[in-house]
């Protein structure tokens, strides 16, 4: 129980990324794989944040007076992970226009039949 | 001063040339002749000069340029610049309808130019730079053409790569270990360096040699490169380009490492010359025999290019007086009656509208006969005939190897002679005698332009044919340069006390006999021209050309020797590249197309990497 | 088959992640740069939120570069998805009445939302990225809800241009002032207090601008 | 500690049944849910900021996108 509380954020994200990878690997539906690189994205930004978490620490914003600078949290992943969050939209959104534009061409979103990177 | 000029003139002339063809095609032709007229009348200056070296600093990186000439490069040189003087004459009519001209006569030129840097060069490292940009030039006009050409000029430049990639080591190595690329201060050094090391210097720097030399395993890229280049291109690439190999041998084997250490570089009875005499012969025996079984006009002069260098090697592997001068002779011999082949080849290409099958020609000699003399005295000296500047240079080399009691070699050496008359008959016949086909019953003699390099070749074959003490002294002065033991010659041949060689002798007994022969034939001719009527068979009619009787000329010999000269090195490494096809396509079947393989080869390699990190 | 292939490597690699993060312990203090950002950030850039600090004036560059490739991504969109438009506004059935009444009251009201987070990006969480995303979600709504006032597409090209520009030139100005580019060349003002923090809140200001039109933009892309 | 844990469960089972849906729709929705449950965990770890990104852009953007896409391609996996 112990190390489970010590872990969970830890188990939370790299469970996602796993999760994420293993729909990459076997899933066939190319939208379907989209999500998977979805729960990556969304895995990695959670362990980043988690790394910089402090025990009983307090959001690096000096919001009211009295706030110890010592616990805050590292500003520095929060701001990456803003970042990413944002570009991680815009690469789904050009992925799944990638799909709309495969399926009106093959019809069909199934990986196994699209095989034009084949040579 | 003289040399920085004659580089300036040279490269500068290129681009010049290349820039006023965008302006009108007159003046680029005019440039292009005055540009390499000024060049061999330049190098001619510098005859006679004693070893002189320039020193330039290259503002970037503290380069040092040095230049050089001595008799060596001088002899090469001027070969470099009349060879090149001629084929550009040769061009202004050859290539008049061809299209992109300034790239041709800009890269004709650039060729030219980084040629004479070779041979001028004093260092190894601008040795080197000049040397890759006459690879790369030579790549880009040999695929010239289009289509097969570029086949060809690929397959030369990939094993050019190789021969330049092992310079660069031998250079690297060099530097690294005495910290000068000056050719002279390496050869001072390298009189003390131990046997493996002088060993691995030779053998590395000689491949990119023997393969720019066409030597036997490493000759597969010249018969394609040759018979695929523009016509006068073949000739400036059979006569000079190939023959910075032999420089090259000379360079590495006499002047950087000098006679005292090759002496000692052999292994029991196997030394290294001996290879180098074993490469040479059967150079020779199979080239020649080659030569003989083709059918196209170029490409047996390609192939006797590769053959005559196995005369070159085994005269200058030989470092006794006589073998010297024979192989620097024959470089400038073969130099003179290669180029006037080409043009002869390139003139009926020219004029027969791109006809190189030699089959579908025929009784030329009545329309062309200035062509014809021209092929005659050419195939003549290839052979070796007294009177021809070939049999001085055949003779020493054959005393050579007689004297030095080589059978085997000399054996071979008489073989690839042999050869060489038989593809030298078939040459001429099947093109300038026997019947005229119909379709060239109104050809007209080659253009006055074409005509003039072949008849000053052809009287330049005669000449040194009758007077080889001429290029014989200059010779002589090479090897007095690098401490060979000269030949003494006089001005028509070798004197007694070296070997009896009087060509004017020799003259005038074939001037005699040649009149008592023509005699003959006047009294006792029998045979009459006739017409030839036309002929049926089985009521219909034959056309004349069924008759031509030079198709399959040699037959039968051919089928005698052709399952003996399957061309191994060509199939070894044919073999090689199917073989790395072969594995490539099994390698390629990880791209199955599915992005699922492709996540997974990243997973793999990520749990391949866990894998090594928790157990290693 | 393949399943259970991926479910071995995943486990290797599974197992090798959890020998690792035992270096990492969770809840620890690991910090060494941000200890800077943090004592130093509001002397230095007059922000209350460190995090927009960060992204805005620390690593400003940055996120110039982040917001390029958001354009880049949009454009790509825009070019894979370029083609044959097929008329669908026809097909479409008209909203209901609550919905499209409820949309067109709620639409400003998100707009301002979003507005508002990217205006106080430096005092309170949030910032232009968040508020534009909001005011994307807005349109979303508005497109959902009342399909035939979609505002035409030159106008979020046109907004987000000149919210890249905005940058820029901010950029640029910093530059000639300050001697680096976006250095934070206004009055640092009073912290804690809406006009303070120099630059940071009209660049932020012209992220969220920027970003919103984009995401509207790439939603409008992919409904067309 | 034990919402977290009961979170962490519950954003783990969310992505197992978006990976087992048939129906894509279900599996988007799935998704959003991990996104929200993600953007929760965020605000936990002390980072509202990105908690704010995440729900804003993960919840809502991201579900609208790809409703969108499955739209204009096919609802069922095959």
């Amino acid at each position: 129980m112990n190390f489970l509380s010590n872990n969970i954020y830890y188990i939370g994200c790299f469970g996602l990324i796993f999760i994420g990878l293993y729909i990459v690997l076997t899933k066939k539906n190319l939208i379907k794989v989209i999500i998977g690189i979805n729960f990556i994205d969304t895995g990695v930004n959670l362990f980043l944040i988690t790394i910089g978490y402090i025990r009983g620490g307090t959001a690096p914003i000096f919001s009211r007076p009295g706030l110890n600078p010592e616990r805050m949290v590292d500003p520095i992943p929060q701001a990456l992970v803003l970042t990413t969050i944002v570009i991680g939209v815009s690469v789904l959104a050009l992925a799944l226009s990638l799909a709309i534009r495969l399926y009106h061409h093959y019809g069909t979103l199934n990986l196994r039949k699209i095989r034009e990177l084949k040579w | 001063m003289i040399l920085i000029t004659i580089l300036l003139i040279a490269f500068g002339g290129a681009f010049v040339t290349y820039l006023a063809g965008k302006i009108s095609g007159k003046l680029r032709n005019i440039l292009a002749v005055l540009v390499s007229l000024a060049l061999v009348v330049l190098i001619s200056l510098i005859y006679r000069r004693e070893i002189s070296r320039e020193y330039y600093t290259l503002p970037f990186l503290n380069l040092k340029l040095i230049l050089m000439s001595n008799p060596l490069s001088w002899f090469f040189a001027i070969i470099i610049a009349g060879i090149g003087l001629l084929s550009i004459l040769y061009s202004l009519e050859y290539m008049k309808d061809k299209e992109r001209l300034d790239y041709y006569y800009f890269t004709l030129l650039f060729i030219n130019a980084s040629m004479l840097g070779t041979v001028i060069s004093g260092d190894l490292l601008s040795f080197f730079i000049f040397w890759e940009i006459m690879s790369w030039s030579t790549y880009l006009l040999i695929s010239y053409k289009g289509g097969k050409a570029i086949a060809a000029g690929l397959k030369y430049i990939i094993m050019s790569i190789i021969g330049s990639l092992a310079m660069l080591l031998v250079i690297i190595s060099l530097y690294s270990r005495y910290g000068t690329m000056e050719i002279s201060a390496i050869a001072s050094y390298m009189q003390t360096a131990s046997i493996g090391y002088t060993l691995f210097i030779l053998i590395t720097s000689s491949l990119s040699f023997v393969i720019i030399n066409a030597f036997w395993p490493l000759h597969t890229w010249l018969p394609d490169a040759h018979a695929e280049a523009v016509s006068p291109f073949s000739s400036v690439l059979s006569a000079v380009l190939v023959r910075k190999g032999i420089y090259g041998l000379y360079l590495f084997m006499y002047v950087i490492l000098g006679l005292n250490i090759l002496n000692k570089l052999h292994v029991g009875f196997i030394s290294f010359s001996s290879v180098l005499c074993g490469i040479g012969a059967v150079t020779i025996v199979f080239a020649a025999f080659t030569a003989l079984v083709q059918e196209d006009s170029k490409r047996i002069l390609a192939w006797s290019t590769v053959g005559q260098g196995g005369y070159m090697l085994l005269g200058i592997v030989f470092a006794t007086a006589s073998g010297m001068t024979g192989g620097m002779f024959h470089v400038l011999n073969h130099c003179i009656y290669i180029a006037l082949l080409f043009f002869v080849a390139g003139a009926i290409e020219h004029r027969t509208g791109g006809i190189r099958n030699i089959n579908e020609l025929g009784g030329l000699i009545k329309r062309m006969p200035v062509t014809f003399i021209a092929a005659l005295v050419g195939i003549s000296g290839l052979i070796g005939i007294p009177l021809t500047n070939g049999f001085v240079s055949k003779w020493l080399i054959y005393k050579t190897l007689i004297l030095g009691n080589h059978p085997f070699l000399a054996f071979a050496a008489f073989v690839g002679t042999w050869g060489t008359v038989l593809y030298g008959y078939k040459f001429i016949h099947n093109i300038f005698l026997g019947q005229l086909p119909e379709k060239y019953k109104h050809i007209k003699e080659a253009p006055l332009l074409m005509q003039l390099p072949m008849i000053l070749l052809t009287v330049t074959v005669i000449l040194f044919g009758v007077l080889p003490g001429i290029p014989l002294r200059v010779i002589s002065a090479i090897q007095r340069q690098v401490a060979l033991p000269p030949l003494q010659t006089t001005l028509f041949g070798i004197p007694k006390e070296a070997g009896e060689l009087n060509m004017i002798n020799v003259l005038f007994a074939i001037l005699i006999s040649c009149f008592i022969v023509w005699l003959l034939f006047r009294r006792a001719a029998k045979s009459v021209p006739v017409q030839q009527d036309d002929s049926y068979a089985a009521g219909s009619y034959v056309p004349k050309e069924k008759y031509h009787y030079t198709v399959n000329f040699y037959n039968p010999l051919s089928k005698m020797i052709t399952p003996y000269l399957r061309d191994v090195a060509s199939l070894f490494y044919l073999n090689i590249a199917r073989g790395t096809q072969r594995v490539c396509n099994i390698i390629r079947r990880v791209y199955v197309g599915e992005v699922g393989y492709y996540a997974m080869y990243i997973v793999l390699f990520l749990a391949f990497l866990i894998f090594i990190q928790m157990f290693f | 088959m393949r399943k259970i292939i991926s479910l071995i490597l995943l486990g290797i690699v599974c197992v090798g992640i959890i020998f690792a993060l035992y270096s990492i312990p969770f809840g620890k203090d690991k910090i060494k740069v941000g200890k800077h950002y943090i004592y130093n950030g509001i002397k230095e850039t007059g922000a209350v939120n460190i995090v927009t600090s960060v992204v805005l004036n620390y690593r400003g560059f940055d996120t110039l570069g982040e917001v390029t490739i958001l354009f880049i991504a949009a454009l790509g969109l825009g070019v894979v998805l370029y083609g044959k438009k097929k008329k669908r506004k026809e097909g479409l059935e008209p909203a209901s009445l609550v919905l499209y009444t409820g949309c067109r009251f709620l639409f400003p009201l998100i707009l301002l939302f979003g507005a508002y987070i990217f205006i106080h990006g430096h005092l309170t969480p949030g910032g232009g990225f968040q508020g534009g995303a909001i005011i994307a979600s807005g349109f979303l709504l508005s497109y959902l809800g009342c399909p035939r006032k979609w505002i035409s597409k030159e106008r979020f090209n046109i907004t987000e241009s000149l919210g890249g520009l905005v940058f820029v030139i901010m950029g640029l100005i910093g530059l000639t002032i300050g001697g680096y580019f976006l250095s934070n060349f206004l009055p640092k003002g009073i912290a804690n207090t809406l006009f303070s923090a120099g630059i940071i809140p009209i660049l932020y200001c012209a992220v969220g601008f920027k970003v919103g039109a984009e995401l509207a933009g790439i939603i409008y892309n992919m409904i067309e | 500690m034990i919402f977290v844990f009961l979170l962490v469960f519950l954003m783990l089972a969310g992505a197992i049944v978006a990976s087992i849906f048939k129906d894509l729709m279900n599996s988007v929705i799935a998704m959003a849910l991990v996104s929200l449950i993600a953007s929760i965990l965020f605000y936990f770890l002390q980072a509202p900021d990105v908690a704010m990104a995440e729900a804003s852009i993960g919840a809502a953007l991201t579900t609208a996108i790809f409703i969108i896409a499955i739209r204009r391609t096919k609802r069922h996996e095959e």
